[in-house]
């Protein structure tokens, strides 16, 4: 039987997906978007389940704002991706070590 | 009679800021005149204090309430009794003569007027020290004649060693005041006050307290507290080391302060402090061993010495001995006796040495003297005198002074007693050897001055150029500088004819307090049937022998023989060297105490301050800070996955930590 | 009961210093006539406060109250006993000394020069006037801030490392100061009114811990050994004026909290750690006297001197008697003098010299003998020689101890013979002697103005030394008090 | 179909609403205005402001309010907090103008993203509901994501904003979490219902903590601190200074506001739990926020490792709310009106040095590097004592606002009984001062290597003044704006 | 063992397979189409879970507009991928490790009591139950709030997009005619003061 604890479970492993994602990566910024995409989907897995178990929509009408939020982000973060591969023709992870210290 | 005890001090002392402050204003004459002035009214104040005395009056009153503390009233006031009548005559008459005497003999010094002005500030200093009725004053005195005397024995500051002189002097001074502070605090601490008065009163409950902390008996640690400062005014062994070097200074001041009065102020101070040493034998017997210990060891010093003034010096440091010895045998009238005489001839011979010195154009070394007393009779007739009555020779001073305190250590029954009047005894033999080398050296024998190059006295005179350059013929001094020494060889002479009320006439009356158990001076006393008597009984006695036999030995060496000390001084080499070496107390201390103290120093604040705390503590901190910063700062690498490694490393821990403890 | 002398002594000062910074370094005469002007009527509003004292009420005189932040109760409030109001006088005094010394010497940013002296002055006056701790502490902390300035932007070549070190080795000690100045307003139930603190009671275990952290605070101000280092530097690199407040002035602070916070408020803990104080003052005394000795610097010298005569301030308020506690107070008074002259003579020499080395000296009496004989008072006193102010301290300190325990006096009166070794040894080197080098030949003796400032000194140094009755007889009651109240118990 | 719709009362929303009208025609007056009416964006904005302070000033009462399904809250914090903030961005607009101007930054999107980034904050400010918190957040980050890159041409702002992006959108992500566990465990987005379930105590403490803990970790990446403070030294370093100025000052306010309404007002039943995180978290902070800054030569980084230091040092009132277990309300108004008196005065230090750094640099040079401020006395001994007042109240030293915002941080801290902690801090602190003291240095005892005079608009040299003296001000008459806060507490709490 | 349970493991096992490929692909454009894939899954998933409207609106707008948008800015931007790959699994062991405990942890908290065995409460709706109404209507009620600021986030969104990437091009030669007209002539004409040349000497 499918309880509550499977889809939270599952979303955990999501969310962890995405954020070893975050910083397995070293590579490609592109990635890291994606990852963060991984991550709010398991957020938005977890609000779903809990609407569902509680009986209450307003965790769905979270997720709802977050897909909205998450896309209004996505796109101003490719937009800075744009911004940045102009100015430094890449977009290795490794390369963006200007500021440090 | 208050006004009158004001003014003796306060005349000098007016005397002193007019000549010092207005120097330029008032002039040369008008400085020494002022300050003559000054010494003049003091002296004939004292005298009408001392005819009040002896009309039986003391006093003891406050001036005013310097301090008041914890049940601690510190004031300055005065107290006038026979001691300090006699102190105040001797004090002021010798410094009225060096005064005048001081007109010829700094003619023509630049520092003129502040030569003047120091000798002023410290006849005050020297009053206020002796007519002080507690501790605080005299402390206060004590310290201001140490200071005018290193402003004096450094007066030609240029000369590198007037400079070290004094440095020396003051330092070693010190050092007695410690002691002498120590004393002062236990009594403070111990009786509740620094009233003389109030603390004899109570000597007698004093010397049943044990000191709480060290375990001391109480009196003992007092007496010998402030004996360590009479050692240090006082010059006594070990001591003594500051005085010889104190000649650099003017002869003048020479007489004054390093032979008649400041170095007397321990023997005065002792004297004064009779109620508490008559109650502490142990002290007692420090003070009469210290004292012999110095009477005869410094005097063979002088032997040796060829600068005459040196020879005086270490002569004074034996007399000193002499006085301190008598202290310690309790016969406290006796040593004040030998300071009066003393004081008389010692500035006779000081004076006279500078009268020398004068006329060989500031040559002070004896060897190349000689055949003065045809140039100049009146110098060596006083300086006859001067040494006759050091011999300690009847009729003249010293022999009745210095003979009572050899009698009186004789009779004497504290630990040290019998060593202290043998040592007596020989300083006796010594000191008629070196009196009478002295003579004969200087004034006798062959015309050395003519074959002495004068070569190095062109920088040596810098400051005390007499223009005289050319003439090598020494001639009699002005009559400013033969003044005092006639004025000075009268008392030089008769002084010791006192005796009679002084010693034994009861003339000190409750100024000087002796134990029961102390005996010598009452004993001296059945025995004494006048000054004639004395002088004959004198001639039989072992002292005047000896003290002949020293003269003797003198006039054979160096007059008789003159090639013998040559040959003496090398066949007893080792002895030689050891008095010349001053027994090695100079090197001693420059190398132990001066340079051990720099050493420690050197080494407290090199390894302390520098290395441990600032090094090692401040800077080794602050460096160790600095590298966790930059470790800290390496945290941040610039890299995204490395910060975002970082957050999730935070709930990683975070839940680790509360989720364990939900 | 209300009067005004005490805000006006603080914030004459700081006001006055306004106007001066509004004038800027340009008008040069204008500003020095103007801090003149400030200094003087700082130091004239203070004299009302010894002529008004009355010398047998044992409580604060002059009192202000008023709120000033409620919030945590905070108040400003004012007064002086015994104990603090000579240190206002005596910074007043020093200030206008100061503005004297600073007056053709320094030539770059003069305004700002003689504005940061004015602040400090007015703030350290706030700091002997304060009896609510945060104000103390508030002022307490200020005060750094214009020495820091001035350290750092008219010092020697190596400013920036004594400035830093300066301000981070004293700020250290004050913030652990803060942090038992809040637990004491919890232990009080929400008051920071230094006098209802000396009322509270506490436990052993955390007066020990608070006087420790006090200690921390104030030992730095003081400064007892091993906190000293700072002092050397700070000294040999500040110009002169920073080095007279800061040997007259800033180290009076430290051992002013010692009176005012630690004995009366943890008298038990006072006791118990008395003998660990008595310790380091005595180190104090010998082992700086001996690291003294070797200085090359003459600055340097007489700061270390400065911390051996500062023991003697805190082994004085550590023995609990009438004689020691009152001769410390003494002391502190006595050193504001003495070693404000004793950098003012060295300041005199340096700006004509240029260099504070002992080796780059030698006769400079022949060249300036009014100096010298300025000079040589000021050195006696430095060592202690009786009629001077120097000795009325140690001589009741030194009384103080042989009465609390023999050893601790003979230890502390060592240095009769330190004191006078290093002072005299470096005058010396410095002073006498044949005329060392052709910089030496060229020397000028003072003028009219800096004989005016030393003259000053010498007066208040001799009237003191000569006449201490009134000096200390305005502090007897407030003593008696205090030493009343620290002989009880409060556990 | 609307049936039981009740229209909500705008009321307590009007500067919100008055803002977003206002966004819109500055918008289209921007898109039609051309090239030759630069002026308008920026004035416009301005009166916005000025219209939204009137609005929020007009409209307060000193009650609460709730609105819009109680997801908006209009109580007198959230209307203090809005006030303080509008005063923020118009110090911001006025620094920043320069500066921009001379980069030729100034566009209109630049004001209208500003705009946005203050209805983001003022939307956290008066959140009452997990949704309206995030929906905030969010305005706000994306707004300066945006201006951070704003400058599209530097590489390093380009670098910072990406920086930013990713871990500002890692954090929310975390905090989306957090609150997702937190809604499943008591089944409402509402802090006050939130708040009351846990009191009912019928859920599951586990759950929250775990809930807690995600929701905690987002808190503290937008206050900046250890160890979610990474993005704190590249962003500050790499955006343009006007942006870097905007980023220290206005948002720790809102982000404060965050953590009090997230914490204290809705999980108020798990204080124990996140006083203690909180503390680890100011430990850290502190210690190596001013490790960091010694060795620091570009002072927007420095800065921003300072505000590492601060903020820890703000979540040392946050966490001494509660003395043990029995809950004093005048001990927690204590604890977290000295919290939000550190945030306030922080801001308006910060406001004063990133504003010094913007008055020093000029069209192409950036006085960035902590040698630019290098004898600033001898070139305007009147800016430099400005910024000197600045550090040292940084430092901590009275009589500057920060030292008696130390002072009552370290009060409620000591009160709570976290003495140890406070030790600690306060050595920190003394460290912290070495750097601050660095630039005094630098300002005071070192000569100009750049002799350029300071050129700046009236207005600036007016506000800048203005912000220096009132640090001063407040420091010596520290009670009003005390008084203010607890008061704004005691109604609000 | 019924048809929901096996769905869901189906779908949940091919949506932490898309996951993990997501953050492993080498390719961006394959980590793109792997998060479409993961998005499928997600939304089937829902589809379990009763949200009907989100599982469409997931495919529909995420999908069906934001990944696009990502493939497009991969196929935009001229990335070397070769680079790309060198030190890829430098952090992966830390990740992994890091990755698994937390998981762990997770899952360990997540799979209590509370919310463990006990089964769904099943909710049961009417026939005339629509996800999508109620969702709508309390979007313009409840949530009109929210929703206005939802709308506001994207108009940033649109600003910050423009203000970022929005470029003149500069190589295009182009006249602007209200430049054209607002010259004045100081601007075409600049005098310039040249020093005279000395003679030869």
């Amino acid at each position: 039987m499918i309880t509550l604890s499977h889809y939270l479970i599952l979303a955990a492993i999501l969310f962890a997906i995405g954020v070893v994602g975050i910083f397995l990566n070293r590579k490609n910024l592109i990635v890291l978007l994606m990852a963060i995409e991984l991550m709010l989907l398991a957020v938005n897995l977890n609000f779903v389940a809990f609407s569902h178990y509680l009986n209450d929509l307003s965790g769905q009408l979270f997720v709802f704002f977050i897909l909205t939020v998450a896309a209004a982000e996505s796109s101003i973060g490719l937009a800075i991706l744009v911004v940045l591969f102009r100015n430094l023709s890449t977009i290795d992870v490794d390369d963006l070590d200007g500021l440090k210290g | 009679m208050k006004t009158l005890y004001l003014i003796i001090p306060c005349a000098p002392l007016v005397g002193a800021i007019l000549a010092g402050l207005m120097g330029r204003a008032i002039g040369r004459a008008g400085a020494h005149w002022i300050t003559i002035l000054g010494v003049a009214i003091s002296f004939v104040c004292s005298v009408l204090v001392m005819q009040d005395v002896l009309a039986g009056n003391t006093f003891n009153g406050t001036l005013y309430t310097w301090m008041e503390v914890g049940g601690l009233k510190l004031e300055l006031g005065f107290l006038i009794d026979r001691l300090t009548a006699v102190m105040l005559i001797v004090v002021t008459f010798v410094s009225l003569m060096v005064h005048i005497y001081t007109i010829g003999y700094m003619a023509e010094d630049p520092g003129y007027q502040r030569f003047f002005s120091y000798i002023s500030l410290f006849t005050f200093s020297m009053l206020m020290l002796v007519m002080s009725n507690n501790f605080l004053q005299l402390f206060f005195g004590w310290e201001a004649v140490g200071l005018v005397s290193y402003l004096l024995i450094g007066f030609w500051y240029t000369r590198p060693t007037a400079i070290y002189a004094n440095l020396k002097a003051f330092l070693v001074n010190r050092v007695g005041d410690f002691g002498f502070l120590m004393g002062i605090g236990l009594i403070a601490a111990y009786a509740g006050s620094l009233d003389y008065a109030t603390v004899f009163a109570k000597g007698k409950e004093l010397a049943t307290i044990t000191e709480v902390v060290t375990g001391w008996p109480l009196i003992t640690a007092i007496c010998i507290g402030l004996f360590i400062g009479a050692m240090g005014k006082s010059a006594q062994f070990p001591l003594h080391v500051w005085l010889p070097d104190s000649m650099e200074g003017p002869t003048p001041i020479s007489a004054l302060i390093h032979a008649a009065t400041m170095v007397t102020a321990g023997i005065f101070m002792v004297s004064r402090m009779s109620p508490l040493f008559e109650l502490s034998d142990a002290a007692l017997s420090f003070v009469i061993v210290i004292g012999a210990i110095t009477a005869l060891f410094m005097a063979l010093i002088a032997i040796v010495q060829t600068d005459i003034k040196r020879v005086v010096a270490y002569s004074t440091l034996s007399q000193l001995g002499y006085m301190t010895a008598a202290l310690g045998a309790s016969a406290y009238s006796a040593a004040i006796f030998h300071l009066m005489t003393h004081a008389f001839f010692k500035a006779v011979l000081f004076l006279g040495a500078g009268s020398v010195i004068i006329a060989m154009h500031h040559e002070q070394d004896m060897r190349r003297m000689g055949g003065l007393r045809k140039y100049m009779p009146i110098t060596y007739a006083t300086v006859l005198i001067g040494a006759i009555a050091n011999a300690g020779l009847p009729p003249f001073a010293g022999f009745f002074s210095k003979d009572s305190i050899i009698e009186a250590v004789q009779l004497a029954h504290v630990p040290g007693a019998t060593f202290a009047y043998l040592a007596l005894l020989a300083g006796v033999f010594v000191g008629g050897f070196y009196s009478f080398r002295l003579v004969f050296f200087a004034f006798h024998g062959k015309e050395r001055f003519r074959d002495a190059k004068h070569d190095d006295h062109g920088h040596d005179a810098d400051h005390d150029d007499h223009g005289h350059h050319g003439s090598v013929e020494p001639h009699e001094s002005p009559w400013v500088v033969t003044l005092p020494l006639i004025l000075l060889a009268i008392p030089a002479i008769a002084s010791g004819w006192l005796i009679g009320p002084m010693l034994f006439g009861d003339y000190f009356g409750g100024a000087i307090v002796i134990g029961d158990n102390h005996h010598a001076v009452a004993h001296m006393k059945e025995h004494f049937h006048g000054v004639i008597p004395m002088i004959l009984h004198g001639l039989t006695s072992v002292p005047f022998w000896l003290a002949i036999a020293g003269a003797s030995t003198a006039w054979f060496l160096y007059i008789r023989r003159p090639d013998l000390p040559a040959v003496i001084k090398q066949r007893f080499a080792p002895f030689a060297w050891a008095l010349e070496k001053k027994y090695g107390f100079d090197d001693f201390n420059d190398w132990f105490f001066a340079g051990g103290a720099r050493g420690l120093g050197r080494g407290l604040w090199k390894a302390g301050d520098q290395v441990l705390i600032d090094g090692l503590a401040v800077n080794g901190s602050a460096s160790l800070i600095g590298r966790f910063a930059g470790v800290v700062r390496r945290l941040q690498t610039g890299h995204l996955y490395q910060y975002a490694f970082s957050m999730l490393l935070g709930v990683f821990v975070l839940l680790t930590l509360w989720l364990g403890r939900s | 009961m209300n009067s005004y002398l005490l805000s006006l002594a603080i914030w004459v000062p700081i006001l006055g210093a306004l106007p001066i910074l509004a004038l800027g370094s340009e008008r040069r005469d204008a500003v020095r006539w103007l801090s003149l002007a400030v200094a003087v009527a700082g130091f004239l509003v203070t004299l009302p406060l010894y002529t008004g004292f009355d010398r047998a009420y044992v409580g604060m005189q002059f009192v202000e109250l008023a709120p000033w932040i409620p919030r945590f109760n905070v108040q400003y409030f004012l007064g002086v006993d015994g104990i603090s109001v000579l240190f206002i006088l005596l910074n007043a005094f020093v200030t206008v000394l100061v503005v004297l010394a600073g007056w053709q010497v320094i030539e770059e940013k003069i305004a700002q020069y003689m504005a940061a002296f004015l602040i400090m002055s007015g703030l350290m006056n706030g700091i002997f006037a304060a009896l609510d701790a945060v104000l103390f502490y508030v002022f307490f902390e200020a005060s750094l801030i214009p020495m820091y300035i001035i350290i750092g932007v008219w010092g020697g070549p190596n400013r920036v490392y004594a400035a830093f070190k300066f301000f981070l080795y004293t700020l250290l000690g004050s913030l652990l100061m803060l942090v038992s100045l809040l637990y004491l307003f919890l232990e009080s139930g929400g008051s920071f009114n230094l006098l209802e603190w000396h009322q509270l009671r506490l436990a052993m275990q955390p007066q020990v811990i608070v006087f420790v952290a006090f200690m921390v605070a104030f030992a730095v101000k003081v400064p007892m050994w091993p906190v000293h280092t700072w002092l050397p530097d700070a000294h040999v690199e500040a110009p002169t004026g920073g080095s007279v407040v800061l040997a007259a002035i800033m180290l009076k602070l430290g051992a002013y909290g010692f009176v005012r916070f630690s004995l009366p408020i943890l008298p038990d803990a006072s006791h118990y750690l008395a003998p660990m104080m008595i310790a380091l003052s005595l180190i104090a005394v010998v082992y700086i006297g001996f690291v003294a000795l070797v200085q090359a610097d003459m600055k340097k010298l007489i700061a270390y001197s400065s911390i051996s005569h500062m023991g003697f301030v805190t082994l004085g308020f550590f023995i609990f008697n009438q004689l020691g506690v009152e001769g410390a107070l003494v002391q502190m008074i006595s050193h504001g003098f003495v070693s404000a002259a004793m950098f003012l003579c060295v300041g005199v020499m340096y700006d004509r010299m240029h260099s504070r080395q002992i080796a780059d000296y030698g006769g400079v009496v022949n060249r300036m003998p009014k100096f010298a004989a300025f000079f040589m008072l000021f050195a006696m006193a430095n060592s202690g020689l009786p009629a001077t102010s120097g000795f009325v301290g140690e001589f009741m300190v030194i009384l103080g101890a042989i009465k609390f325990n023999f050893w601790v006096g003979f230890a502390a009166a060592t240095t009769l013979i330190l004191g006078a070794a290093y002072t005299l040894w470096m005058y010396k080197r410095v002073v006498f002697g044949d005329v060392g080098n052709s910089h030496v030949a060229e020397l000028e003796d003072i003028g009219a103005r800096e004989f005016l400032v030393l003259a000053l000194l010498a007066a208040a140094v001799l009237a003191m030394g000569i006449y201490p009755f009134p000096f200390t007889d305005i502090m007897h009651a407030s003593v008696d008090n205090l030493l009343k109240h620290v002989a009880v118990s409060k556990l | 179909m609307l049936k039981n719709f009740v229209m909500p009362d705008l009321y307590p929303a009007a500067p919100e609403l008055f803002l977003v009208a206002m966004a819109c025609a500055i918008l289209l007056a921007d898109a039609f205005a051309g090239a030759s009416r630069r002026w308008l964006a920026p004035v416009l904005t301005m009166l916005t402001l000025i219209g939204c302070a009137l609005i929020t000033y007009a409209t307060f009462d000193g009650t609460a309010t709730l609105t819009f399904a109680n997801m908006f809250v209009d109580d007198p914090l959230s209307d203090f907090l809005k006030l303080l903030l509008y005063v923020a961005i118009i110090v911001v607009l006025v620094y920043g103008r320069d500066y921009l101007a001379a980069r030729n930054l100034d566009k209109g999107e630049y004001y209208l993203l500003l705009l946005f980034a203050t209805l983001g904050m003022m939307v956290m400010i008066s959140a009452y509901n997990f949704l309206t918190m995030y929906l905030g957040l969010e305005l706000l980050s994306l707004s300066l994501y945006a201006m951070v890159a704003i400058d599209r041409d530097s590489p390093r702002a380009t670098e910072a904003a990406m920086k930013y992006f990713v871990l500002g959108a890692l954090a929310s992500g975390l905090l989306l979490y957090g609150m997702s566990m937190i809604y499943g465990a008591t089944g409402t987005l509402e802090l006050g219902r939130v708040a009351q379930t846990i009191h009912e105590g019928t859920t599951n403490r586990t759950i929250l903590v775990f809930g807690l803990v995600f929701l905690v970790a987002g808190v503290a990446f937008k206050l900046g601190v250890v160890p979610f403070h990474m993005w704190i030294p590249d962003v500050y370093h790499g955006a343009p200074t006007a942006v870097t100025l905007l980023i220290s000052s206005a948002p720790k306010l809102a982000a404060f506001a965050m953590a009090l309404r997230l914490l204290v007002s809705g999980l108020f039943g798990l204080a124990e739990h996140w006083q203690s995180m909180l503390m680890l978290m100011a430990v850290l902070s502190i210690g190596i926020g001013n490790l960091a800054a010694i060795a620091q030569t570009n002072i927007k980084r420095m800065l921003g490792y300072s505000a590492i230091s601060h903020m820890g040092f703000m979540l040392l009132a946050l966490m001494s709310g509660v003395a043990g277990a029995e809950v004093d309300p005048m001990a927690l108004i204590n604890a977290y009106s000295s919290a939000l008196y550190y945030i306030i005065s922080y801001v308006l230090m910060s406001l004063g040095a990133f504003g010094m750094v913007l008055l020093l640099s000029r069209g192409g040079y950036e006085a960035d590097n902590l040698e630019d401020f290098k004898g600033l006395n001898k070139r305007s001994p009147w800016f430099a004592l400005m910024m000197a007042i600045l550090m040292f109240s940084m430092a901590g030293i009275p009589f500057f606002v920060g030292f008696f915002a130390k002072f009552s941080v370290l009060l409620a801290a000591v009160a709570a009984g976290h003495v140890a902690v406070v030790v600690l801090a306060v050595i920190f602190s003394l460290i912290g001062a070495y750097y601050y003291l660095r630039v005094v240095k630098l300002m005071y005892f070192d000569d100009p290597v750049d002799a350029a005079s300071i050129r700046a608009g009236l207005d600036m040299r007016l506000l800048i003044s203005l912000n220096g003296l009132a640090v001063a001000l407040f420091g010596l008459f520290p009670d009003s704006l005390m008084m203010l806060c607890t008061a704004t507490l005691v109604r609000s709490l | 063992m019924d048809l929901k349970t096996i769905i869901f493991y189906v779908f949940a096992a091919l949506l932490i397979f898309a996951a993990l490929r997501v953050i492993t692909a080498r390719n961006p454009v394959h980590a793109a189409l792997y998060l479409v894939l993961a998005f499928f899954n997600a939304g089937g998933l829902w589809l379990t879970l009763q949200a009907e409207f989100l599982a469409i609106t997931l495919v529909m707008v995420y999908v069906g507009a934001v990944m696009v948008l990502f493939l497009f800015v991969i196929m935009m931007l001229d990335i070397d991928i070769k680079r790309l790959r060198q030190g890829f699994w430098r952090n992966m062991p830390l990740a992994a490790t890091l990755g698994v405990l937390m998981v762990a942890e997770m899952a360990l908290v997540l799979s209590t009591d509370y919310f463990g065995p006990v089964a769904f409460p099943g909710t049961k709706m009417g026939a005339d139950y629509s996800n999508t109404r109620e969702l709508g209507r309390l979007l313009f009620t409840d949530y009109v709030y929210p929703f206005e600021l939802a709308s506001i986030i994207l108009l940033v969104a649109i600003i910050a997009a423009v203000v970022l990437t929005l470029r003149r091009r500069k190589d295009v030669k182009h006249l602007d005619p209200v430049q054209q007209v607002a010259v004045k002539h100081s601007d075409r004409l600049r005098v310039l003061q040249m020093p005279a040349e000395k003679e030869g000497e």
